[in-house]
């Protein structure tokens, strides 16, 4: 029925990303819209592993014999870490350009040109 | 082994050569330069006299100048451009000929024309460093349509033959193109032919291309604070250039000899190529360097490089995209 | 033959060079020193002057970026523009990427 | 430093949190979760005593360097397991079935799981764990005081 | 037998699709507030709910993992940020 | 009973719209971090409902980890507002 | 010492909490035991700081656990009914709301921050500030009946309760 | 069947509750009056949902297997960590909007404003 | 006993020593240093006995975690399950680079970062930056390539905004981050398509499997263009000027090799995921014009650079060009027997000798650029000059570093470009022609910084250099001048195999598959 | 007008990403999975763990974990290098 709505969604997350990272000027925004991207790629893959009527890849008191895909869950568990990592440093160093410039506008952090 | 002992011996001969014939091509220019201006000029022997008598001078060393580059300079100037002459066909097969290639000639022929500037720019004075960037844009200008003029020739004969060694200059000059094209192909040589004419004596910074040395403006540009055996040096290597672009020239559009029309004994042979070889590289100079050179006022700089960049350049592009055509009709 | 590097359709030895290099080098140094001696300039001599004034040190260096001049005057109108690309700004840096993409994604894809 | 309730509120739900993110970590094979995930939870908890008690009071409780030499020892810990397998390949679960600590092999199919299975995964999972919490920890501390360091200028 | 596994995943989609609007707004959210903090606030609960999406697509050690970093510590971080910086957008 | 369950989630998902609509709306920021608290809670209850209905025991882990997350993040927000930090 | 030791028995108990079901041993396998203790003992070191941070350890005698959990039942009733008055003025929007300041008179942390959440969770009522000092609360009140309200009217008997327990 | 219409029951109060918190939401005025609506409603809506499932798994555990005593326990223990920190929530964000000057709207008496609160 | 691990030990003991590196320099700064560079030196003695292994006994496979180390299927199963490290020729040439460029990166830090603060997170991240271009390097599994993607971006950005007093420093490190992330980002969602259409990650297997459909073609893309982006190709460029020049010299250096790891990611995309099923054509056209707009807009930028490490970044990029060039016409051509062989081969020589060379010398370079900042503190070329009266030495590297650069002979850059240059002719006059052309634009722009930096009248202070950093140098230097005398032992030991081994994707695949 | 060619762009590579997303096969029913497979049936023989994606983590792609984990310090130790003290 649904098709393939949660595929189109993590696309349109994706392109959301990039739009902000395109036409927004602020550098948090910046790093909304790799934030957003991220999660785009995250669902992608996780929606991947989906096979429906199936249980978690867990044999914990599992009540069906089906199992999803365990590679995708595998995948975006390190894409999850690695994208706090780069949020982490990215925001870091936001603070620091505050810190030099004050301001996060990127029409004026550009000290480096041409 | 003998490739060794050869390259020895043909060092020392090119050595020779390059230095007398430069120094004699020189006399020569000036004298029919001079005649063309209704005058008589200096005898043919003058450069050597010249060349004597700033060896004879005390060299002089400016106080800001970075001494070791600005005396190291001149000296590998005269031995990479006579080293050309290793490469290039005089008449007979090259020396080292299978150990390099036409590409190698062109780097090679940069590499007086960059101590030249280096040596201006190490002498740490306004003027020469003016001449010497006003040098190395020209440099920059010029490339491109060498470039093309030289990948065009190349490429048009690697369509016709399948040899491991097209980039030598012993094989172009053994395998002239002129006979193997059509008409496309002869108009876009004669393009490419125009083309290199031109480029010659911005390549030897000759009038009316010699804003690096503007005697009026900087005060001879980029050797303004050279004297003495350096200045003589500056002076040889220049001299042995336009032997080695007439050479070039020659290898790659009259790669002729005469020899072949005569039955004479194989030294003899040899003898008789390099003579017309000497004479062909007259020519050559005759017409791009003296007959130019008086004919034209000094251009401006950027008149110079906006010359070479566009009209040049598309020329030369003409040039190819007709050799390129000759291979599709 | 070892140092003779062998490109298809070229060829190009660095060491039989370097051989004739050397010898030409003995030959021109040999050259060399016939001339007269080398001495370093002192006081008027070895400076530079501009209509007759001595000038300042600072001033005899031609700075890096009045270098060329004739060169960037030519091709003016391929630099203003280039110049007028690489704004600094990460919002176009990101276009470009995006820009870039979508051309790939035309080509690749096959349209 | 905000208000009596939510510090009082702090005090009981880190102990809380803290064992729930070692109940996380240790139960990574049995149950969802494992090293990162408890990681992150404890370093949540450390982020909410942060914010309970401002930087000022956590500091004196704990010094940045500790947390560290904690990262540092649980990545070494990580990697020096995974060397220790390289008598076979770098990698390999040399534990699995061996009959020791955490060796016992564990029932096929649908079963509660057994703690005390699944070879080096548990203790890889407390190596990561312990990196993990120390890491993130110690970013959510370096930028707290990375934002006062301004204020102090 | 069939009936009911049909209810049952008709209700699942809808819950998705539910679920999947809800994420598309908050994230159009994100990126159209002028105010950070409130885009910061739209970006956690799109965090949120992708973490209730991957829970629903049966993985529930993403979800696990998204809710610890999604919910608490990059709005944590994100709120230092913010803090460290400015919070309006255009200054 | 499963369906129920199922059902109920689909309720609570229905009512997150509105703390949606409120973030989307707030007037003021404190508004849409009650919005964002709000739909905190109905997550944290469908997850319970859904873990019951998929009986899976281990799921609910994930509304533990939630229930007591969650928390920390509206207290950056409001220690955010506080003005202090 | 004694804190870190508390602290690891009540995490202890919240181990086999999460872990029932587990083994043989009442509903624990000896793995998860052994485990959790050490587990517990270390999550009592790092979390003796804050738990008991003014060594009170008046909650650990069980009489005020079974005060608590008797302090459930009104407090469930009195939750149920005022969340139904909420529900009335949802639906017909008529509010008077405003802050109000009550002095329960509560010494402890624990007996006032437990007041302040019954009183946040009891619809109607919504404690906004604390001072700190003489531990006042500010609620906010849906419906204000007098400016000056004694603590009966906002809090339902709570704060008889609580000192109970907590102090 | 006793224990389904319990459950019937709990989960109906429950998603009462919850919408009416959420619709609650809307329609208030101001901060502190959805606050009472959005955090209090969907908090005992949420406390019956799980009550729900909770009924359900002490009563499956007797019937079925133990697997559903612990979904009870966990159920349980999530319902806790909501209990203590929803009303915590609560109570920093009206304390975040008060001090960040977000005041009641169509307020009778305003205590904290005019109080001597200064710290 | 230890042959058979080595890949493993290559990435995993620079690891290792990060993690550890923290804690050792808590003891003692100058044993930290020495552990540093006695493991960077370490890494490069195993990398050598690796290259020799493999250019022996040809592709190297290790299997993670498996029962041996060359167990490559789970017995009874056709596809490889495991993480599996694959070293063929290409990638044992890239990891010489990097481990020569790191162990010589570290050995110039030494005095290079005497006085700064924080050399320990600097060490860490350098000893990190080095393994995670390793894994780049020999992993034979996407998602591992992509994870240490990552890596390589976070070190590289967290070493690129060390200088925290600059602002400058900080915002080339931010805009590097965003850039890389997106790349790798995008690289890991083509990733996901490649997942889900085939359920495998390994790299041969998928490339076993390809049909090339319509998904495959979009993933084609998201991959190429991410991953053109971190190696810098125009005009996705724009990061590298900044990064390149507020980076310290000695991790500038390391970043080119960087790029170049990402580079190898794209080639090994291009043609070992990709070759094999589709006519390679136009794929090889886009490399082909993002390499010749790489280089000639590279190199008129840098023409009109001010500062001396800009410029330098600028010629990075022009120079990658070439690479791009070389490469590409090969791939252009790879469907083609004949003409692979009579140029295509040639030119693919040609642009990976010019990787090599392309590290070497303007690692060479970027660390004179590092003296002369060292010496002087300006960064600016129109306040330097006159430095070649006291800086001997690093006027003279500089002139070995500029001639192989603008490929004058006898040195490296002319043997590679004139490979480029000889080959690619034959695909089309033109391309040889522009890079030619861009050539000699390199020479004009460095005679330009040799002659506002060291030439001229004397009008700046400067100190000594240090003697790490002339050996560094020195180093360098040698390779350079080795590699120019001779170029045909390096291309026939070493860049051939590489070249070969781009092109024979299907031994790579079999030596997973077992003869597919 | 550099609005208009970003949005081009932007379209296009939306309307690229939107037919990948419409290309992948169906919701729900992956088209090939014995790489998976393989985890399923064997993770619990192999390494005795319960948890599939536990195993795969940590045993079958423990790489990616040491990476994922190389990462998260780099991260960190980025973090703490940008807020470092200048002076000793």
């Amino acid at each position: 029925m649904i098709d393939n709505l949660p595929f189109i969604a993590c696309a349109i997350l994706v392109i959301l990303g990039l739009y902000t990272l395109t036409f927004k000027r602020n550098l948090i925004k910046i790093v909304i819209g790799l934030n957003l991207v991220e999660s785009g790629v995250n669902l992608f893959l996780i929606t991947l592993g989906y096979k429906s009527n199936a249980v978690a890849p867990i044999y914990t008191m599992a009540a069906k014999e089906e199992m999803v895909l365990p590679t995708p869950q595998a995948l975006t568990l390190t894409s999850i870490v690695i994208g706090l990592a780069t949020t982490a440093l990215i925001l870091s160093f936001t603070i620091l350009i505050y810190k030099h410039y004050k301001t996060i506008d990127a029409s004026k952090v550009r000290r480096l040109r041409e | 082994m003998i490739l060794v002992l050869k390259s020895v011996i043909g060092a020392c001969l090119v050595a020779f050569i390059g230095i007398v014939f430069g120094l004699l091509y020189k006399g020569i220019d000036r004298k029919l330069h001079a005649h063309m201006q209704m005058r008589v000029g200096p005898p043919v022997t003058q450069p050597f006299k010249d060349v004597r008598k700033l060896f004879l001078k005390e060299n002089l060393v400016p106080e800001n100048a970075v001494d070791w580059v600005f005396n190291l300079m001149p000296v590998i100037s005269l031995v990479s451009v006579i080293s050309i002459l290793l490469y290039v066909p005089m008449g007979v097969d090259p020396i080292l000929s299978t150990k390099g290639d036409l590409i190698l000639v062109l780097y090679l022929l940069m590499l007086p024309a960059v101590c030249m500037i280096l040596g201006g720019f190490a002498s740490s004075s306004p003027y020469a460093t003016v001449g010497a960037q006003r040098e190395m844009v020209m440099m920059i200008s010029y490339e491109f349509p060498l470039a093309v003029t030289i990948i065009a020739i190349v490429w048009r004969l690697s369509k016709i033959y399948s040899a491991s060694n097209i980039f030598t200059l012993q094989f172009i000059a053994a395998h002239p193109l002129w006979n193997n094209v059509g008409v496309f192909g002869v108009i876009g040589l004669a393009i490419l032919l125009a083309v290199l004419l031109i480029v010659t004596p911005i390549e030897l910074s000759k009038i009316p291309f010699d804003v690096p040395e503007a005697e009026t403006e900087i005060a001879g540009g980029l050797l303004a604070e050279y004297s003495g055996k350096n200045l003589g040096m500056f002076y040889i290597s220049d001299a042995v250039k336009t032997v080695v672009m007439a050479s070039i020239v020659v290898a790659l559009f009259f790669p002729y000899n005469i020899s072949q029309y005569f039955s004479f004994p194989q030294y003899v042979d040899y003898v008789i190529d390099f003579a017309f070889f000497l004479f062909k590289a007259f020519v050559v100079i005759f017409v791009s360097v003296t007959v130019v050179r008086t004919s034209f006022a000094r251009l401006k700089i950027d008149q110079i490089a906006h010359m070479l960049w566009v009209p040049v350049t598309i020329t030369s592009i003409i040039g190819l995209l007709l050799l390129y055509l000759d291979t599709v009709f | 033959m070892i140092g003779t590097l062998e490109t298809g359709y070229g060829v190009w030895s660095a060491l039989y060079w370097l051989l004739g290099l050397v010898v030409l080098f003995i030959i021109v140094y040999f050259i060399y020193s016939l001339g007269g001696k080398t001495v370093k300039a002192s006081g008027d001599k070895g400076k530079p002057f501009l209509s007759g004034n001595e000038m300042e040190k600072e001033k005899i260096h031609v700075k890096a970026s009045n270098i060329y001049w004739g060169f960037t005057e030519a091709l003016k109108s391929y630099y203003t523009p280039l110049k007028g690309g690489h704004t600094g700004n990460i919002n176009d840096y990101v276009s470009w990427f995006v820009v870039v993409l979508a051309i790939v994604l035309i080509l690749a894809g096959g349209l | 430093m905000m208000s009596k309730i939510v510090r009082t509120i702090t005090n009981i739900l880190y102990s809380s949190i803290l064992i729930f993110g070692f109940y996380i970590i240790m139960h990574g094979h049995l149950t969802p979760g494992g090293g990162f995930q408890g990681g992150a939870v404890v370093a949540s908890g450390i982020a909410l005593v942060l914010i309970a008690y401002g930087y000022d009071t956590v500091k004196s409780w704990m010094k940045k360097s500790n947390l560290s030499v904690l990262e540092s020892i649980g990545a070494l810990g990580f990697i020096g397991i995974a060397f220790l397998g390289i008598g076979t390949t770098f990698f390999y679960n040399f534990l699995a079935n061996s009959g020791g600590l955490f060796g016992d092999p564990t029932v096929i199919g649908i079963n509660p799981g057994n703690l005390d299975t699944s070879g080096v995964l548990p203790l890889m999972n407390w190596a990561v764990g312990l990196k993990v919490l120390a890491g993130l920890g110690s970013v959510v501390l370096l930028m707290a005081y990375g934002i006062r360091k301004g204020d102090e200028e | 037998m069939t009936n009911f596994g049909k209810v049952i995943s008709v209700i699942e989609e809808i819950i998705q699709i539910l679920i999947l609007l809800i994420i598309i707004a908050t994230a159009i959210m994100a990126v159209s507030f002028k105010d950070l903090l409130a885009a910061v606030i739209s970006l956690a609960a799109t965090s949120l709910l992708l973490s209730l999406e991957f829970y629903i697509l049966q993985a529930p050690d993403v979800a696990i993992a998204e809710a610890g970093i999604g919910a608490a510590l990059t709005t944590a971080i994100f709120i230092l940020a913010i803090k460290g910086t400015v919070r309006r957008e255009e200054l | 009973m499963m369906e129920t369950f199922f059902i109920v989630a689909v309720f609570l998902l229905i009512f997150m719209i509105f703390g949606v609509i409120r973030i989307i709306l707030g007037p003021t920021t404190p508004d849409r971090v009650v919005g964002l608290d709000t739909i905190n809670t109905l997550v944290i209850a469908a997850m319970i409902i859904l873990g019951a209905a998929y009986n899976e025991v281990i799921y609910i882990d994930v509304a533990i980890v939630y229930a007591l997350l969650s928390f920390v993040g509206t207290l950056y927000i409001a220690k955010y507002l506080e003005g202090g930090l | 010492m004694r804190s870190a030791l508390v602290t690891a028995v009540m995490a202890f108990i919240l181990y086999l909490i999460l872990t029932v079901g587990t083994g043989d041993i009442l509903f624990w396998s000896s793995a998860e035991i052994v485990a959790g203790i050490l587990l517990s003992i270390v999550a009592g070191i790092f979390g003796r700081k804050l738990l008991f941070k003014n060594e009170d350890y008046r909650m650990l005698n069980p009489k005020r656990w079974i005060y608590f959990i008797a302090y459930l039942c009104p407090f469930l009733v009195a939750m149920a009914r005022a969340n139904i008055d909420v529900a009335y003025r949802v639906i017909t929007g008529r509010i008077n709301p405003g802050i109000v300041k009550i002095s329960p008179g509560l010494k402890t942390d624990l007996g006032i921050t437990m007041l302040a959440n019954s009183i946040t969770l009891t619809p109607g009522t919504l404690s906004v500030e604390i001072n700190e000092k003489t531990n006042d609360l500010y609620i906010h009140w849906i419906n204000v009946k007098h400016k000056e309200p004694n603590i009966e009217e906002v809090c339902n008997g709570f704060p008889k309760w609580i000192r109970r327990i907590a102090e | 069947m006793m224990i389904d219409t319990i459950i019937y029951i709990f989960l109906g109060i429950g998603v009462f509750f919850n919408g009416l918190g959420s619709f609650g939401l809307i329609r208030f005025p101001d901060v502190y009056t959805r606050l009472h609506a959005a955090t209090k409603c969907t908090t005992f809506g949420s406390i019956f949902t799980s009550l729900g499932v909770i009924v359900y798994g002490f009563y499956h555990w007797h019937v079925d297997s133990a697997s559903y005593g612990v979904l009870a326990i966990h159920a349980f223990i999530a319902l806790l960590a909501l209990v203590i920190t929803n009303p915590t929530g609560a109570h920093a964000i009206a304390r975040a909007a008060h001090r960040s000057g977000v005041y009641p709207k169509r307020a009778v008496v305003d205590k904290l404003r005019e109080g001597d609160l200064s710290d | 006993m230890i042959n058979e691990h080595l890949p493993a030990l290559i990435i995993g003991i620079p690891l290792l020593a990060a993690f550890a590196t923290p804690l050792i320099s808590k003891i003692n700064d100058k044993l930290r240093n020495i552990f540093v560079i006695g493991i960077l030196g370490a890494t490069l003695c195993l990398v050598i006995s690796l290259a020799f292994n493999v250019f022996n006994n040809g592709i190297f496979v290790y299997v993670m975690g498996a029962k041996s180390p060359g167990l490559t299927l789970p017995s009874g199963y056709k596809m490889p399950v495991r993480i599996i490290l694959e070293v063929d020729g290409m990638s044992i040439f890239m990891a010489i680079i990097t481990s020569i460029v790191s162990l010589l990166g570290a050995i110039y830090s030494w005095a290079f970062m005497h006085k700064e603060t924080g050399k320990d997170k600097y060490y860490t991240l350098l000893l990190i930056l080095a393994a995670g271009m390793f894994g780049m390097e020999f992993t034979g599994d996407m998602f591992n390539f992509f994870v240490f993607l990552e890596i390589t971006s976070i070190a590289a950005c967290g070493l690129v905004g060390f200088r925290i007093n600059r602002g400058e420093s900080s915002e080339a490190a931010f805009k590097t981050m965003v850039m890389y992330t997106l790349g790798a980002l995008f690289v890991l969602f083509a990733i996901g398509i490649l997942y889900g259409e085939y359920d495998a990650l390994n790299i041969a297997t998928l490339a076993s499997r390809i049909r090339y459909t319509m998904l495959d073609k979009i993933a084609l893309g998201l991959l190429v263009t991410g991953l053109a982006m971190k190696a810098g190709a125009v005009p996705m460029h724009m990061w590298v000027p900044d990064a390149y020049a507020e980076a310290p010299a000695p991790i500038t250096m390391i970043l080119v090799a960087n790029s170049q790891a990402s580079l190898y990611g794209l080639f090994r995309v291009c043609f070992t995921l990709y070759g094999l099923t589709i006519s390679t054509y136009t794929l090889g056209w886009i490399i082909i014009i993002l390499g010749v707009l790489s280089m000639f807009i590279g190199v008129t930028m840098a023409l009109i650079q001010k500062k001396i490490k800009r410029l330098m970044a600028y010629h990075a990029i022009s120079q990658t060009g070439y690479m791009l060039l070389g490469v590409g016409v090969g791939l252009a051509v790879l469907s083609d027997a004949n003409a692979l062989n009579t140029y295509g081969l040639k030119a693919m020589e040609g642009g990976i000798f010019h990787i090599m060379n392309h590290a070497m010398y303007k690692g060479l370079l970027f660390l004179t650029a590092g003296a002369v900042i060292y010496a002087t503190g300006k960064r600016n070329l129109n306040e330097l000059g006159g430095l070649a009266h006291k800086m001997k030495f690093t006027a003279i590297f500089f002139i070995i570093g500029a001639a192989a650069i603008a490929g004058l002979p006898p040195f490296n850059g002319f043997a590679s470009k004139l490979i480029i240059y000889e080959s690619v002719y034959k695909f089309n006059p033109m391309l040889s022609v522009i890079a030619m052309l861009v050539s000699i634009l390199t020479l004009a722009s460095f005679v330009k910084v040799f002659q506002s930096a060291f030439l001229g009248p004397e009008i700046i202070e400067v100190k000594k250099e240090p003697k790490s950093m002339i050996f560094a140098m020195l180093c360098l230097s040698v390779i350079i001048i080795a590699f120019g005398l001779f170029p045909d032992i390096v291309v026939d030991k070493i860049v051939a195999p590489a070249a070969n081994a781009l092109v024979n994707s299907m031994q790579y695949i079999a030596a997973i598959l077992g003869g597919a | 007008m550099r609005k208009y060619v970003l949005l081009a762009a932007l379209l296009i590579v939306s309307g690229f990403m939107l037919l990948s997303a419409v290309d992948m096969h169906p919701f729900g029913s992956p088209d090939r999975e014995d790489m998976d497979k393989y985890f399923i049936n064997n993770a619990q023989e192999e390494v005795s763990a319960n948890n599939v994606v536990t195993s795969i983590v940590f045993d079958y792609r423990g790489f990616d974990t040491l990476g994922e984990a190389t990462v998260l310090f780099t991260a960190v130790v980025g973090v703490s290098l940008i807020f470092r003290r200048l002076i000793k």
